[in-house]
């Protein structure tokens, strides 16, 4: 424990928490919303969440690989984007809908 | 001749008779098949005879021919080969058999000629004598075993014979069955016998058996000859196992004769005989098989009484009379019961080959109370079946009083016997005289009952020739075993008999010496006994035809009890044949297919349930699967936080 | 309370104001805004750290292309407002609130709990020498990894034209 | 070689007869076939040595050399007679589904000799692994003869034939990869070869369960007494019989039942010595329920087929009974037993085949009067019911009297009930045979638009062999029980550190792979000594031992 003036001084620990804090959002909306495009945005949520934590410990450790993944992320995350989109074109144009419930196809 | 040689004809002579006739099974021509047989088993009785007059020649001491064949069974220290052995006591045997036996065939050929299934009954009958042969010349109880179960395996094809006949068909399965539970008792005195004394082989048993009585109930010797003599029970007819035999008198009667009347039946008497060096030593057993014994010759000469059915009163008479058998082996008088064994064959077979006789010219009539006054039909008939009947009363000089008054008087002598055991055998005595006179009455003397349209004819001569043949055995067959008081009597006639068996007998330990006196008095009673019983019977029957069912009223219930056979087959019914079957219905319906194999299901159900269990986790829902992963990072997370 | 400290608190809150409006709001063209206004916020938040190009790149890539995007499809759906925003099932719903809470409540109490990795950040550098190492740095040391998003890239593409032009796509028949 | 050629030549036909273009042929081939397996397993006579204990006519080549795994064959007296019965019983198999077989020949006919091949390479597999494969092939070829053969229920009764037995040896598997697993431990190198098993000293703690040689002994015994079925894990059996076509019938009956006893044989009792020991009261005690509730089940039986699958269990509880008994009366007759019921109950399957392709029903109540129409039949019949109740002169006695003996002298108590056996088993078949043989003409037998043919020349052809081995193991028991007197000596004497050698090798083992001390050679080893045996603690028999 470093200080109690959490307030006074901004460290790694600030960014941490505040990837987490992004990251669970974006898992909250992964988890609970039927819209399948809010879906995606959420993943996009959690994957910049990932991308501070990425940064933040570059920073503070010095390094330049946090921005180099930071950079692979985006591209996949862009692509996944593009491809989840496409998807859900897809789902849209045969049942006129964008709830995740037609995607229950996965039954055991 | 080579023993071997004459060996092997005598056991195998009726084994080819069964091949031929068993293979000809179809053919229906009486005398071919019965020619064939009869002639098997005259060979054999040949053979037996060739056999039998070497023995003689051989010095009494010695008097043994043994012939190994091959070795049968080897497994460590239990060996047992397939070894015959003519001696003293099977040579008596082998000598009813095939004698008794080549008579008996010879009557089959005439009562048996309108029967269509002819060939067949003769191979069953020549498989018969085979095994009956190994049965008593085996040297071992093993071999003696084969026999054992091989002539009851014939007697269950011989009395269902005429298998159409559902009855006839479970009083074949009866007799097997109730053997069986004899066989059984049988092997386990077999395996105690084995482990005690590592071997099965007669001689070498009756060599290892130790110079002291066994007082035990316990011990080896008590509980293995106990075991045999269950299985002696089973085969010889004596309570509890006595019930089959009634009831086989559903074969043909010359099949009675034979097996139910002068062979099979003694299986368990001359079984007792061969190992009485054993039984000897188990004081305890001879108590049980002489009261059994006498316990038998009383019931069944009481449930005699009562029967209508000619068969029937020969057979409990049969059950009766071999009752006596076993009295005298459990008082230790064997050579007296192998003495009453033949004269026995000869009388009741001679009788059973009559009542044959006359139920052939009745067509197939067997109630006496539709007979009556057939003396003059069947003279011949008539005239064997009262040598028959003199004998199996006991009056002298009829063979029949010669073994049962010995029998009589070794259990009153014998240290082994008791003046119970006495009355109970005199009471059985006249019991006897009582019935056979009864049945003589009905059946040849008296009023004629025959049923207008019934013409009785004397039979053909195959069949008289074994009536009369077996009629002059019943008369002379005692002779060779007079009692030495009276030989004495008559002027020293050696007793042949005794002399004869001497070798193999064991003498009952400390016999004392025979009042001449009281041994006169007991002769006199029991053949006191025996005349007024059967006049009395005559009186009843022929005199005043009325009285006899006036005396059955009188006695009412008491009556019905003993004309219902005591109720016994109900008994055994009730006791233990309907709850075994409604038992292993329940067993079968409640255990087996509700219980075991619903178990089985169970255990599937919950593998099922399970498999339902997690499916119902995998339902589609995507963002149920990322809740679990949820889970997952929560609790592994929590795993790491918490170390 | 520094400039720095200052800025970081405002685009904390902001980014995470926002990213709790992508969640909770109902509409989806809403949602899409406030994923903008995140990005944006992340994108600050990059600079802030000293990581300009990615910053940069940030906001091409995500608040640009990625949004138009989102935004394009929301157009061609024409979605309004949804009668019922969230997944049905109320026992579910609360187990998932309550992990998404457990979750932040560990991830957060963790960092808050360890101490942080040793050393200063770095004085700022120039926005040009940090580019330049990054680019140096992805074509030597992940040269084949950037190959091979290259080619997953095309992969893409090209899987994605199939998927819009397969039966079912946008232009198929009915 | 020789051994090679006997388990795979019938993997070679089967492919033949897939590939063999005319139906029309298609049996006379099979059966040709099936003959020359059987005169080839006949030559292993010439090269067995009936004096020697030891494994002979070994084929060993390692497979996985890693895991210790080789391709090991070997044959020895326990074996030799099961191999003969599984090649002898096939071409009579073939005979007797000549006609009852008509739907997909050429399938059925390479599923039976698949199935050859399987039960053969049960029988000589001394490897684990290959044990257990071999073990496993069994069940595919017989899934299908049941499942599409099979009667109208078949589909159940071959899946839960499949299933109940499979349940059972997954658990031998990994009992048996546990003892892989032991022989690293014990050597440093990794074996599944039943030899190096052997060698193998498993710690017993008597009165635990979960101790280590208790529960494997548990496992491997759990999939034999499946397989057996011992008496509360039998219920498979009848529906499998009453489903399965009357050749499966008889490969059921006749062998694969062999294999689980034959596993006690082989794998349970010498490689668990203290735990057999200890709970063999337990499987006698199994065994002789199994006598009796077979028998009182298969008394009340409505249907003929069903009624010999109870007298199956019935009868497998005798072998049990043997086997535990460990001495060589109880050996040699669970072992006779074993051959007993492979003849005489495959051929009441056979005749109740020949009868039910004529009436198409196997009701008893529906039967009686039968010995009248058809009198060949009858006596075949016979002659098998007297061989299943045992009746001297029939092989059936030899085996139940020397399994009598042999419990009778160590456990006494058990062997007074197992006689009830012998009186249920003739009341059973007895009471069947009257039901069906005897009485009225019941309505199928009397039916005169069909009337009922008796046996034709082919059948007869198929019956014959069969008879002929009931008399002859009956009378001639020697003559088998000779061949395997020297591995059954061996096995009881040695039982408590059972080994076995390889014919012709050199007596000490090749290396010391174990550790602990070798075996002691120094117990007797002539055949007429008595067998060490425990005294029988309630026998009041042995009071004035006579010997």
């Amino acid at each position: 424990m470093q200080s109690i003036d959490i307030f006074g001084q901004i460290g790694l620990n600030h960014y941490l928490i505040l990837s987490a804090l992004l990251f669970v959002t974006g898992m909250a909306g992964v988890l609970l919303r039927r819209n399948i495009i809010v879906l995606l945005m959420s993943i996009e949520l959690m994957l910049n969440a990932v991308n501070i934590s990425f940064i933040a410990f570059g920073k503070y450790m010095n390094q330049l690989d946090g921005q180099i993944l930071v950079f692979f992320v985006m591209t996949i995350a862009a692509a996944e984007a593009a491809v989840g989109l496409a998807i859900a074109v897809n789902i849209f144009k045969r049942y006129k809908e964008v709830n995740i419930r037609f995607f229950e196809h996965l039954k055991g | 001749m080579n023993h071997s040689l004459l060996m092997s004809i005598l056991i195998l002579s009726p084994f080819v008779g069964f091949l031929i006739n068993g293979l000809r099974y179809k053919k229906h021509n009486y005398l071919v098949a019965g020619t064939i047989a009869t002639s098997a088993v005259f060979i054999s009785f040949i053979s037996a005879v060739f056999l039998v007059v070497d023995l003689v020649g051989l010095p009494p001491d010695s008097r043994r021919i043994a012939v190994t064949f091959f070795e049968w069974i080897r497994v460590a220290n239990l060996s047992v080969d397939a070894g015959f052995v003519v001696d003293q006591i099977s040579a008596i045997m082998i000598l009813i058999i095939t004698g008794v036996g080549s008579l008996i065939h010879l009557f089959s050929v005439g009562y048996m000629h309108h029967d269509k299934g002819v060939a067949k009954y003769f191979a069953y009958l020549n498989l018969f004598i085979f095994n009956m042969l190994l049965l008593v010349l085996g040297d071992n109880l093993l071999v003696m075993f084969v026999g054992w179960e091989g002539v009851g395996l014939c007697s269950y094809l011989l009395i269902g014979f005429w298998f159409t006949d559902e009855t006839k068909a479970a009083a074949g399965m009866k007799a097997f069955v109730t053997n069986r539970v004899g066989d059984a008792a049988f092997l386990l005195g077999m395996f105690i016998l084995f482990l005690t004394f590592g071997t099965l082989n007669f001689s070498e048993l009756n060599a290892l058996v130790p110079a002291a009585a066994e007082t035990s109930w316990l011990g080896a010797i008590t509980l293995g000859t106990l075991f045999l003599f269950v299985g002696a029970t089973g085969k010889s007819a004596q309570i509890p196992l006595y019930i089959w035999l009634p009831d086989a008198m559903a074969g043909p009667t010359p099949v009675s004769a034979l097996i139910h009347a002068a062979t099979m039946v003694t299986a368990g008497v001359y079984m007792i005989v061969r190992l009485n060096p054993m039984f000897m030593m188990a004081p305890n057993t001879m108590m049980i098989i002489a009261i059994i014994g006498a316990a038998t010759a009383v019931m069944a000469a009481t449930i005699g009484m009562t029967q209508w059915d000619i068969k029937k009163v020969l057979a409990y008479s049969t059950v009766s009379q071999l009752g006596y058998m076993f009295l005298a082996c459990g008082v230790g008088a064997f050579g007296a019961a192998m003495f009453h064994l033949m004269t026995h064959a000869f009388f009741k077979a001679l009788m059973f080959l009559g009542s044959g006789s006359v139920i052939h010219a009745m067509h197939e009539e067997q109630d006496i109370r539709k007979m009556g006054a057939l003396k003059k039909y069947l003279p011949i008939t008539h005239f064997t079946f009262l040598l028959g009947w003199l004998a199996i009363i006991g009056i002298p000089p009829f063979s029949g009083f010669f073994s049962k008054d010995e029998i009589l008087w070794m259990s009153f002598h014998s240290p082994l016997g008791h003046p119970v055991l006495w009355a109970a055998g005199a009471l059985g005595a006249t019991l006897t005289a009582f019935y056979m006179t009864r049945l003589m009455c009905l059946t040849f003397w008296g009023a004629s009952r025959v049923p207008k349209g019934t013409h009785p004819h004397e039979s053909p001569i195959t069949m008289t020739i074994p009536l009369v043949v077996l009629g002059v055995l019943s008369v002379i067959g005692g002779w060779i075993g007079i009692p030495h008081i009276v030989s004495d009597f008559l002027g020293h006639l050696p007793n042949v008999w005794e002399e004869w068996l001497h070798p193999m007998i064991k003498e009952v330990p400390n016999m004392g010496p025979a009042d001449a006196s009281l041994e006169w008095a007991l002769i006199a009673t029991s053949v006191g006994l025996a005349s007024v019983s059967a006049l009395v019977a005559y009186h009843m029957y022929v005199r005043k035809p009325g009285s006899a069912s006036r005396v059955a009223d009188a006695m009412g219930p008491a009556y019905k009890i003993v004309y219902n056979k005591y109720f016994i087959d109900e008994a055994y019914f009730a006791a233990i044949i309907n709850p075994l079957v409604k038992g292993s219905r329940a067993l079968w319906y409640y255990v087996d297919v509700n219980f075991i194999d619903k178990c089985t299901y169970w255990a599937a159900d919950v593998a099922k349930g399970g498999g339902a269990l997690i499916r119902s986790l995998q339902n589609g829902n995507m963002q149920q699967y990322a809740m679990y992963i949820g889970i997952g990072l929560v609790v592994v997370l929590s795993i790491l936080l918490m170390r | 309370m520094t400039a720095d400290i200052f800025l970081f608190w405002l685009l904390a809150s902001v980014t995470l104001l926002s990213g709790v409006g992508v969640v909770l709001v109902s509409n989806p063209i809403y949602s899409a805004l406030c994923l903008a206004m995140t990005m944006v916020g992340v994108s600050a938040i990059f600079a802030t750290l000293g990581a300009y190009f990615i910053a940069g790149v940030q906001m091409i890539v995500y608040a640009g292309a990625v949004m138009v995007l989102f935004v394009m499809v929301l157009m061609l759906f024409d979605l309004k407002t949804e009668i019922a925003t969230f997944s049905r099932g109320r026992i579910s719903g609360a187990i998932k609130i309550a992990i998404v809470g457990l979750l932040a409540g560990l991830i957060a109490g963790t960092f808050a709990m360890t101490t942080t990795i040793a050393g200063k950040p770095e004085t700022k550098e120039k926005a040009g020498h940090a580019a330049k190492s990054l680019g140096e740095l992805l074509f030597t040391k992940y040269v084949f990894g950037f190959e091979a998003l290259g080619v997953l890239l095309l992969i893409i593409a090209i899987g994605v034209v199939g998927l819009a032009r397969s039966k079912g796509g946008t232009h198929a028949k009915h | 070689m020789l051994l090679s050629a006997i388990v795979f030549l019938p993997l070679l036909f089967a492919l033949i007869i897939a590939l063999w273009p005319k139906e029309t042929s298609l049996r006379h081939l099979a059966l040709g076939f099936s003959l020359i397996e059987f005169f080839l397993s006949l030559s292993v006579f010439q090269k067995f040595d009936p004096s020697s204990a030891s494994l002979q006519l070994v084929e060993k080549h390692v497979w996985i050399e890693r895991f210790g795994i080789s391709y090991f064959m070997g044959i020895d007296g326990l074996s030799l007679w099961l191999v003969l019965l599984t090649t002898f019983l096939m071409p009579i198999i073939i005979l007797a589904s000549w006609k009852s077989i008509n739907t997909r020949i050429k399938g059925f006919h390479a599923c039976l000799f698949i199935l050859q091949t399987a039960m053969l390479g049960t029988f000589l597999a001394i490897d684990a692994i290959f044990f257990y494969i071999f073990w496993e092939l069994s069940l595919v070829p017989m899934y299908f003869i049941v499942g599409i053969w099979g009667g109208s229920r078949r589909i159940y009764a071959t899946v839960k034939f499949f299933i109940y037995t499979m349940a059972g040896s997954m658990l031998m598997l990994v009992a048996m990869i546990y003892m892989m697993y032991l022989t690293q431990e014990a050597t440093g190198q990794m074996s599944s070869n039943l030899l190096d098993f052997y060698k193998l000293k498993i710690p017993f703690i008597g009165g635990q369960f979960f101790s280590l040689q208790t529960l494997l002994f548990f496992a491997f015994a759990l999939a034999f007494s499946i397989k057996i079925p011992l008496f509360p894990l039998h219920t498979w059996l009848p529906d499998a019989h009453v489903e399965a076509p009357t050749p499966g019938s008889v490969v059921l009956a006749g062998v694969m039942l062999k294999m689980g006893t034959y596993g006690f044989l082989r794998w349970v009792i010498p490689l668990f010595p203290e735990a057999s020991e200890y709970w063999a009261w337990l499987f006698m005690l199994i065994g002789v329920v199994g006598i009796v509730y077979g028998a009182l089940v298969a008394m009340v039986q409505p249907d003929v087929k069903k009624l010999v699958a109870y007298s199956s269990v019935s009868h497998m509880g005798y072998i049990i009974l043997g086997l535990f008994s460990f001495n060589v009366f109880g050996l040699q007759g669970g072992l006779y037993q074993m051959l007993n019921h492979g003849v005489s109950t495959g051929a009441l399957f056979i005749l109740i085949g020949m009868i039910y392709e004529r009436t198409h029903s196997r009701e008893i109540s529906k039967y009686g009067g039968l010995a009248g129409v058809l009198p060949l039949f009858t006596i075949f019949f016979f002659i098998v019911t007297l061989s299943s109740i045992a009746v001297p002169m029939t092989n059936g006695f030899v085996g139940e009297f020397l399994i009598l003996l042999g419990t009778f002298k160590v456990m006494p108590v058990f062997a007074y009930v197992a006689v009830l056996g012998v009186i249920l088993g003739a009341v059973y078949m007895l009471w069947m045979f009257k039901r069906v043989f005897f009485g009225e003409p019941g309505p199928l037998v009397k039916d005169d638009h069909h009337p009922l043919h008796d046996l034709n020349f082919r059948e007869v052809t198929v019956l014959v062999p069969l008879v002929v081995m009931i008399f002859w193991m009956g009378l001639f028991p020697n003559q088998f029980l000779d061949w395997s007197k020297a591995s059954v000596d061996h096995l009881v004497q040695n039982r408590s550190a059972y080994n076995l050698t390889i014919y012709g090798a050199s007596a000490t083992p090749a290396a010391p792979l174990v550790a602990e001390p070798p075996t002691p050679t120094a117990e007797p080893t002539t055949e007429s000594t008595p067998m060490p045996e425990a005294p029988s603690p309630t026998t009041d028999t042995t009071a004035e031992p006579g010997e």
